[in-house]
This record gives C-alpha cells, sequence and structure tokens, in this order.
C-alpha cells in the first residue's frame, strides 16, 4: 500500500508522518510537493499537520490557493482513504471536504500535550481496529482545535456516527460537541486534531496512535485480496 | 540624491551627530583616524552599529577570554553564528543562546518571537538543521500589569515562532522578580544537528564570487536595533523607537528548508545571517574573517518600501535575510533552487581583493571603509571593577536557619510562589513533540532528543539563579553551571559544552562590572572542571529601569550528550513503593 | 490604484472567545459601559480595474479565500479610486 | 445602544507577514490585479454614553487596551446611535 503524503508550504511535520508510516508501520509513502500534485497512482492521501502558509489568514485557508486542492478533491470522491491531521484537518474543512470551521482555542492559547479521546466510531476505515468507546491518548498542539458546526450540522454528524473520536477530558479548547475527528459523509475522509503519527512509538509518546494506521492498512489490504 | 538630507561629515563632527547613534566622542575621532577622513553619514551608521557593545563585545572581550572554549569535542568554538561539538558517527550538535531584552520590553510578542527567529537562523547558516528550542525568561513578580502583559506576550511570542516553523521546545525556564519589572529578560537557544561534512562559516572568500541576498525585502524596520540593545529603553516613549522588525516565521521555514539544500552545493562559499545589524555586519564580518573585501550595489537590494537611503538600507534589522557568497558563474542554479521555496535570491555584489567594504548607490560610492576595521578594530574598553558595598556587607552576616513553625503552610506558601510553582502553563503553549524525536518534554529536569538512526540522544537546559549571583557573583556562577550539568546528569546525559547569555546591567557602573568579571570567573572555572567549554554565546548589558541594574543574570545553556537512550531518566515518581534516597550532602 | 476594504465578521451565531476576553478586560479596567465587543478582520486592498470590475472580482476574492463563510459575514468599501 | 467601529491597521513600516502570504495567494488563484494586501482588525463595540463621550471613552479604550501602539495604528467611526 502507498501513501502519499501531501506536503505544503510550512507542513513541517510531513517528515514525522513519513516516519510513521514508513519506518514503523511499514508501509510505502513518499512526501509529495504540492505543487506537482499528481495523486493517481497511490492509494491513500495523508495531510499532516504544521502551519501551511503560516496559518496566516485563517489556519489551512491559504492552502486553498493550491492547484493540489482539486486533485485532492477528486482523489476524495474516488472513495480512498484520504486522513488529515492537526493543520491537515484544518485544510481540509477549507477546502469543504469536510464540513465545519476551526475557531481559535477557548482559552485563546496555542495548547499542546496530550488529549485523552474516546473512539465513537470503530466501524470506519481508519478505526477498525480501535474498541468502540476505548479510550486512548494522542498529542495534540493547535491554537486553532475549537472545532465548530451549527446545531444542524452536529446532529446530522451524530446520526450518521459521523464523530469519530471525542475530547473525554474537558474539551478545554471548546469543540462543539466534544468532536475531536470526523468523517465526511461516505466514510473515507477523516480529519482530526490530534496527532496520530506522533503516538507510534514507546519512547516518543505511547502507541495509541497505531491501530490507525493499520487499520487503514488492514482495511486496504483486505479489499486488494477480494479484488484480486 | 538620496544623501541631499544628510548632514555632511564636517556637521557630523561638528555637531556631534554621531553621539544620537550611540558613539561616544572618543571612539568618532578613532574612526575618523583609522580611515584617514572624516566618515560621512552612512559610514557614521557604519560604524556606530558594528562598533556597538552587540557587534563588537569591546565592553566584554576582556571578560569573555576567562572561558575555557576549547576541548577534544569541540569543532567551532565562539565567533561563528553558533558553535560546534562532536557527538560521534561524523555528527555533530550546533547551538547558542542569545538574547531579546530590549525588543522585548517594547514589544514582547514580537521581541520575543524575533529573538527565536534569529537564534534559529544562527544555527542553520552553520549548515545544520535546528532540532530543539530552549529560552530562558525572567520578568517582574506578576503582581504588577504591564509585567503580566510582558510575561504573557513574551511566552506567546515564542511560542508562536517555534510553532509555526515546526522546532519542538523542549526545556526552558522562567523566574520571577522585582528586579526584572520592565525590563525582561528573554534568551532563547536553539540546537541543531550535522554531518560534519556539512559545516559552513561566514566567509566572503574568492576574488569575483558573487554576493547574493536571500529572503525577505529590506525595509526601515529595526533600524539601529544594535546599538539600542546596547541601551537601556525607556518603555513610556513609543513614538520615538524604532519601528520594530516584526518576524515571518513561515518565510523562516522556507528559508531554513532552502540553505540546508544549500549548502550541499558545492557552489557555496559562505553563508551567514543577517542578524543584527543586518547587511553591515554580514557584509563587514565576512569580508573581515575571510581575508577579502566586499563591494555591494544597494540599487539591487530588494527593498520593501519607497525611496530607502544608504545609510537605512544597511542599518535595516529586517528578519528573514541571508547573505550567501557563491561561486562565480553558479548564481543562477541557487537563484533557481531559493525559487523552488518560493524566495527571492538576488545578486547585489561581489568578493573583491582590496579588504574593503565598498557600497555604491544611485551610482555613487557611499562608503568605503576596510572591513577589518568595522570587525575587528573596535575599540575595547577595560572597563572600572569595584567591589559593591553590599558584597562585603553580606558576608560578614551570619548564616541564619530561617525558623519554620508550620511546614505545610511554609510549603504551600513556597510553592505559590511564582518561580516555583509549575511552569505547565508556559510550557503547555510550546509544541514540544514536532519532528517526534522528543524523548523528554519540558516539565523534567532537562529536555532530550533522540538522534535518529542511532541509539544516542541530546539533553538540553538553560539555568540561572540570579540571586545566587547577585550575592556571591563567582560562586553563584559555579552554581549557574553546576545545576546545568546536574540537570543533564539527572536526565542520564554527559554535560559536553556550554553556551551562555549573560545578561547585566550597564558595565560602566564599576559595580556591575565586578559583577560580571566575577561570574564569569565562577563560571569559567565550573566548566573547566565539567570539561564543558563555552562554544558559544551573547552578551546584553544596560538592562537597567531608571538606573537601577537587574540582578546579574548569566543564563546557563548546557548540552548533554546520552549515550544510550534506554538510560534516560526523568524526574517523576515512578510507583508506590519505590524507596527514596537522598544522595550528597 | 483603488483602494479597498473588506469588513470581516464572525457570524452572529458564532461565539467570539477573544471579544468576550477583550469585554472582560474592558471592564475590569473600568468601562462598564461597554455591553459587547466582537473582533472580525479588516482587509485592506490595492488594486487595479475600474469600478465595476472591482465589485465583482473582490466579491470573488472573499468567496473564494478571504471569507470563511461557514463562520464569517463580509461587507466591503471601495475607498478611493486615484486618477490616472 | 451605540455601535462603534474600530479599525486597527499595522503601522506602514512593519511588515505584515499575513498580507504578504494572503497576496500571493491571491495572485496564484488568478487574482494578479492585486497589489497589495494588508490585514488588520475590525473591533465592533456596542456601548452606552452620549457621543461626546463616547468619542473620548473609545479613545481612552484603544489607547490602554485595544490597540498596541507601537505597532498599530487606528482610527474609529461611531456608526449607529439607537434612540431610546
Ligand atoms: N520557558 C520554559 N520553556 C520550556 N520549558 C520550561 C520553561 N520554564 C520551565 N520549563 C520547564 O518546566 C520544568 C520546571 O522548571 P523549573 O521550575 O525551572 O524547574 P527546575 O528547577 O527543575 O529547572 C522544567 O522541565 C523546565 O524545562
Amino acid at each position: 500500500m502507498r501513501f502519499a503524503i501531501l506536503s505544503f508550504p510550512g507542513s513541517s511535520c510531513d517528515v514525522d508522518m513519513y516516519h510513521a508510516l514508513v519506518d514503523i508501520v511499514g508501509v510505502g509513502a513518499e512526501i509529495i510537493n504540492h505543487q506537482e500534485a499528481n495523486l493517481e497512482n497511490f492509494d491513500a492521501v495523508v495531510i499532516p499537520t504544521g502551519a501551511s502558509y503560516g496559518d496566516y489568514l485563517r489556519p489551512g485557508a491559504l492552502a486553498q490557493s493550491s492547484k493540489s486542492i482539486d486533485s485532492l478533491k477528486a482523489f476524495a470522491a474516488s472513495g480512498k482513504p484520504v486522513l488529515g491531521v492537526g493543520n491537515g484537518f484544518q485544510i481540509l474543512v477549507e477546502a469543504g471536504i469536510l464540513p465545519g470551521a476551526f475557531l481559535r482555542n477557548k482559552g485563546l492559547k496555542f495548547r499542546s500535550g496530550n488529549a485523552q479521546l474516546a473512539v465513537q466510531n470503530s466501524q470506519s476505515t481508519f478505526t477498525s481496529i480501535y474498541e468502540q468507546g476505548q479510550q486512548i491518548t494522542l498529542p495534540f498542539a493547535h491554537e486553532y482545535g475549537n472545532y465548530y458546526v451549527d446545531a444542524d450540522t452536529a446532529a446530522q454528524l451524530k446520526e450518521r456516527n459521523r464523530i469519530v473520536f471525542t475530547y473525554e477530558d474537558g474539551n478545554p479548547d471548546g469543540s462543539v460537541e466534544k468532536i475531536a475527528g470526523v468523517l465526511n459523509e461516505e466514510g473515507n475522509v477523516l480529519g482530526m486534531m490530534p496527532l496520530p503519527e506522533r503516538a507510534v512509538e514507546e519512547i516518543i509518546g505511547g502507541t495509541d496512535g497505531l491501530p490507525l494506521f493499520r487499520s487503514i492498512l488492514k482495511n486496504w489490504s483486505e479489499k486488494n485480496v477480494n479484488h484480486a | 540624491m538620496s544623501t541631499m538630507h544628510e548632514p555632511t561629515a564636517q556637521q557630523i563632527k561638528d555637531e556631534k551627530l554621531y553621539r544620537q547613534m550611540g558613539m561616544t566622542d572618543e571612539e568618532f575621532d578613532r574612526a575618523a583616524e583609522m580611515i584617514g577622513r572624516l566618515p560621512n553619514y552612512t559610514e557614521t551608521g557604519l560604524f556606530s552599529a558594528m562598533w556597538s557593545e552587540h557587534c563588537s563585545y569591546k565592553s566584554s572581550k576582556p571578560v569573555l577570554r576567562k572561558f575555557p572554549t576549547e576541548g577534544a569535542r569541540v569543532l567551532q568554538g565562539p565567533g561563528e553564528g553558533a558553535g560546534i561539538v562532536d557527538i560521534g558517527d561524523n555528527q555533530a550538535a550546533v547551538f547558542k543562546m542569545e538574547s531579546h531584552n530590549s525588543p522585548s520590553a517594547i514589544e514582547p510578542f514580537i521581541g520575543a518571537a524575533t529573538g527565536a527567529g534569529g537564534i534559529i537562523r544562527d544555527v542553520f547558516s552553520m549548515g545544520a538543521r535546528p532540532v530543539a528550542l530552549v529560552n530562558s525568561m525572567r520578568f517582574g513578580d506578576l503582581t504588577d500589569a504591564r509585567d503580566r502583559y510582558l510575561f504573557e506576550e513574551a511566552v506567546a511570542g515564542i511560542a508562536s515562532y517555534g510553532n509555526t516553523i515546526g522546532i519542538p521546545t523542549v526545556a526552558g525556564e522562567v523566574q520571577f522578580d522585582n528586579c526584572y519589572s520592565k525590563r525582561p529578560l528573554v534568551n532563547a537557544m536553539a540546537v541543531g544537528l550535522l554531518n560534519h561534512e556539512d559545516i559552513q562559516k561566514g566567509l566572503a572568500s574568492g576574488v569575483g564570487n558573487t554576493v547574493l541576498y536571500v529572503g525577505a525585502k529590506t525595509g526601515r524596520d529595526g533600524i539601529h536595533g544594535a546599538t539600542m540593545s546596547s541601551a537601556e529603553v525607556a518603555v513610556d516613549k513609543e513614538e520615538e523607537l524604532p519601528v520594530m522588525q516584526a518576524g515571518d516565521p513561515y518565510l523562516e521555514k522556507l528559508l531554513m528548508e532552502a540553505c540546508l539544500e544549500l549548502v550541499k552545493s558545492d557552489a557555496l562559499i559562505g553563508i551567514q545571517d543577517m542578524g543584527a545589524a543586518g547587511l553591515t555586519s554580514s557584509s563587514a564580518e565576512m569580508a573581515s574573517k575571510a581575508g577579502y573585501g566586499v563591494e555591494l550595489n544597494l540599487d539591487l537590494v530588494p527593498q520593501r518600501e519607497e525611496g530607502m537611503t544608504a545609510y537605512e538600507m544597511m542599518l535595516s534589522e529586517s528578519q528573514e535575510r541571508m547573505l550567501v557568497v557563491v561561486k562565480q558563474g553558479r548564481e543562477q542554479e541557487i537563484i533557481d533552487l531559493c525559487k523552488k521555496y518560493g524566495l527571492e535570491a538576488v545578486a547585489i555584489g561581489k568578493v573583491t581583493d582590496d579588504k574593503m567594504l565598498r557600497l555604491t548607490h544611485k551610482g555613487e560610492v557611499v562608503a568605503e571603509i576596510l572591513a577589518d576595521i568595522l570587525a575587528e578594530d573596535a575599540p575595547v574598553y577595560h572597563k572600572k571593577s569595584e567591589e559593591p558595598a553590599y558584597f562585603s556587607k553580606f558576608q560578614a552576616m551570619e548564616n541564619e536557619e530561617p525558623a519554620v513553625e508550620d511546614l505545610k503552610e511554609t510549603l504551600s506558601a513556597l510553592l505559590q510562589r511564582p518561580t516555583i510553582a509549575s511552569k505547565e502553563w508556559v510550557y503547555s503553549q510550546f509544541d514540544s513533540q514536532a519532528r517526534t524525536n522528543t524523548v523528554v518534554a519540558p516539565g523534567s529536569s532537562a529536555g532530550v532528543i533522540r538522534v535518529r538512526g542511532t541509539n544516542k540522544g541530546l539533553a538540553m537546559t538553560a539555568d540561572c539563579n540570579s540571586r545566587y549571583i547577585y550575592l556571591d557573583p563567582e560562586t553563584g556562577g559555579k552554581i549557574a553551571v553546576a545545576e546545568a550539568a546536574r540537570n543533564l546528569i539527572c536526565s542520564g546525559a554527559e554535560p559536553i559544552a556550554a553556551t551562555d547569555c549573560l545578561n547585566f546591567g550597564s558595565p560602566d557602573k564599576p559595580e556591575v562590572f565586578w559583577q560580571i568579571e566575577k561570574s564569569a570567573d565562577g563560571i569559567a572555572a565550573a566548566c573547566r572542571t565539567l570539561n564543558a567549554p563555552i562554544i558559544g554565546g551573547n552578551v546584553s548589558m544596560s538592562n537597567e529601569v531608571n538606573g537601577v541594574p537587574v540582578y546579574p543574570t548569566p543564563t546557563m545553556g548546557l548540552v548533554g550528550l546520552v549515550h544510550d537512550l534506554s538510560q534516560v531518566t526523568t524526574t517523576s515518581f515512578k510507583q508506590a513503593g519505590d524507596a527514596i534516597y537522598l544522595i550528597g550532602e | 490604484m483603488t483602494k479597498v476594504n473588506v469588513y470581516v465578521t464572525l457570524r452572529e451565531s458564532v461565539v467570539d472567545p477573544q471579544g468576550i476576553a477583550a469585554q472582560e478586560a474592558l471592564q475590569t479596567l473600568g468601562f462598564n459601559e461597554v455591553e459587547s465587543v466582537r473582533i472580525g478582520r479588516l482587509i485592506e486592498l490595492e488594486l487595479a480595474g475600474t469600478e465595476s470590475e472591482i465589485e465583482a472580482r473582490v466579491k470573488e476574492m472573499c468567496d473564494k479565500l478571504l471569507v470563511n463563510k461557514v463562520i464569517e459575514d463580509y461587507s466591503f468599501e471601495i475607498r478611493e479610486v486615484a486618477g490616472k
């Protein structure tokens, strides 16, 4: 399985994602510069965190000027998995691939640390190795982690089981419905503010992020075996 | 044409206009004598910047000579952007600490942010990838609204720069004392990694080679930042302040990636950050160190504002700019490389053999001075030193055991002191895990990052207890080094080298100069004993409010080598039932 | 060259944590008469074109990039048309 | 209740990285006619008081809290005085 790590100027954590995928999970991955974004030959796309375009204007906003957003939309529409973490989630939301928007953290400060999460949907391509309701710990680092959707959308997300992760530690940044990660309607695009690629080795931050990548790999393998 | 409104050389002398730029009468006379004529306005500006304490270390040089700077691991000692120590396997650690106190007193967010930005540039201009940040800050205690503001904003500024550029902050310290009221200290340290063959120096050598300007455009911001940072700041007169040089961590990220690719090119001769005194210091120092001259055509300098004079361009401290010397004929490939990162690179001059820094603007030569005179021949002052009266008084006092009546109450009162209380409020604002190498994040004795591809790690910490240094500078200096070393050792690392930031009051006060000398003696002795040479650092003087100096605060930054990552230890208790030992006296 | 000011405000239904914090700070300073503070963005553009072109183009810029309509509203004002 | 709009802009010589990045993004999207973008803040206040009181008080709020005069300039506009 081959992942494209779509890198925008300023996406400094593309290398972290590469390390997690290639050195730890053991899949193929390539960092793809947004200017030459040809995604067709990949099996999955990941948008890493960092501060693309300096987080200027609104985090994730200026990435919309990149031509790669069209390739990304086409890739998402093809049904293959797309994962956006941290700033990558913000980019997906600004692009309209996922609903909602990001406001500044309720405390107005950048915050980093470890978030306690609950897995609310263990049926998705991204989470099938987790248990339903499993409590996990993932690192996070953001200033605009306060996820916003209007009340109707929030109800819809709940009803369609699109809320994948929720914050279980008081939700200090103020996300609507404690949302830490959401799926698109089709279930092949996941955006999340916590950073699973920072939790794939005991020595740096635990291993609670590993099942996420392994789920993607497992579900891809099963599909591919069926088709073969 | 642009020089028409500028005073003539004679006027500068007669009206003593150089004083406004921070030069003394003797310094001006010395400058005139060295070049054999009166300097014009632009040239006076060059002298004032290069002979400022910040660039020339004219008062602190005799003190800095006390420090041990050599050792088996040292590949580059003081004098370049950052020092370099060998860590085995053909790899080296590159680091330095720098102050941004004056700008932070005026505009704490921008001041602190650009402090982080500057030290990061110092590290990547050596060819190293910055892998971790450390900081050390001092503020007045938090009862004053201005001090609370300075604290909040300086923390946010450092956080914003490091977080945006994607370099983890892994350690630091903050202390509060009213001697720093309205005059905060903001010291930032960056640590990088490189392979030996990638070491770069700021050299402009090889006649005919091309000087390229890379990065942000030059504006009128920060003019005379270098002279300002050596002077006491009056915080209330904002109209008279120089325009703050705001930072752009996004641009710096692009600049960093471009430079790290650039250092792999054999077209590169030398590279240096345009830090304090911008174009002036980078060009004069690169020429002087290499023993060559540099000629710049200022018309070609990318400018953000219209009608800038030569003086303004040379003294601007606009951020995120580098001066790069490349082999003649190879310019285009470097320009293309920069373009790939969205950066403008422009040829603005060439290396000459006459050792002159020569500037032309609008077809005229506007400055022509031997680079060595600017970079090397600043006056060196042996300031008067005098033991302050308080010292002998304190020394004569009997030791007194504080009477503690209620242990619980005293403990809880102590824990509430901002200096002792948890610093989580501060470090939770820093992304400490970017680049996924952080083995120990802030909250323990030292920060530790792993060195990928090996079983090694680097530990780092910054420490200084300025009260001890005030009470007894020599012993206090030793204590600062020892504390930092203990923090490394407790984390499982062997201290290998040090950097420092000497934050003091005005060196013109004999009592202050005595503090500087004595604490340097203590620091030097401790570093020698621990075999941790000082490979770079920075001096910040005139940290005073209304003429009262802050406590002497020579902050020590130490880096240690973790030989085996499985030996890394953290401070927290691990499980109930473990025995607790007290080791030492 | 024409100058255009774009005013971007948070939609009323969206809570503005920054505005609330500013209001509290104002009250602490004794400005008790302040009932509400909302913090938005002022984007100053300088651009070429005729007035009607500019009107349409600025609208497009706002919709495509400058404004996030999930949480923000905007209006703009053509301020100055310098004679050529 | 009176509404006041405070317009806060960066002082001219202070570099505006946000504005530069936004301008580049606009150009990539084909808005080549845009020569400059500067991003400031729009602060909307609602407060009580007579017009002349308000004038003085808002100035004071700006000087004390809302505006960072080391790097910013401001102006304000009293927009609407609702009858009681
Ligand atoms: N400004 C800062 N930046 C990053 N980490 C900090 C900062 N201030 C304090 N810390 C971290 O908080 C912890 C406690 O710091 P401190 O109270 O100075 O304790 P110590 O005396 O053990 O150095 C340390 O891990 C330190 O690295």
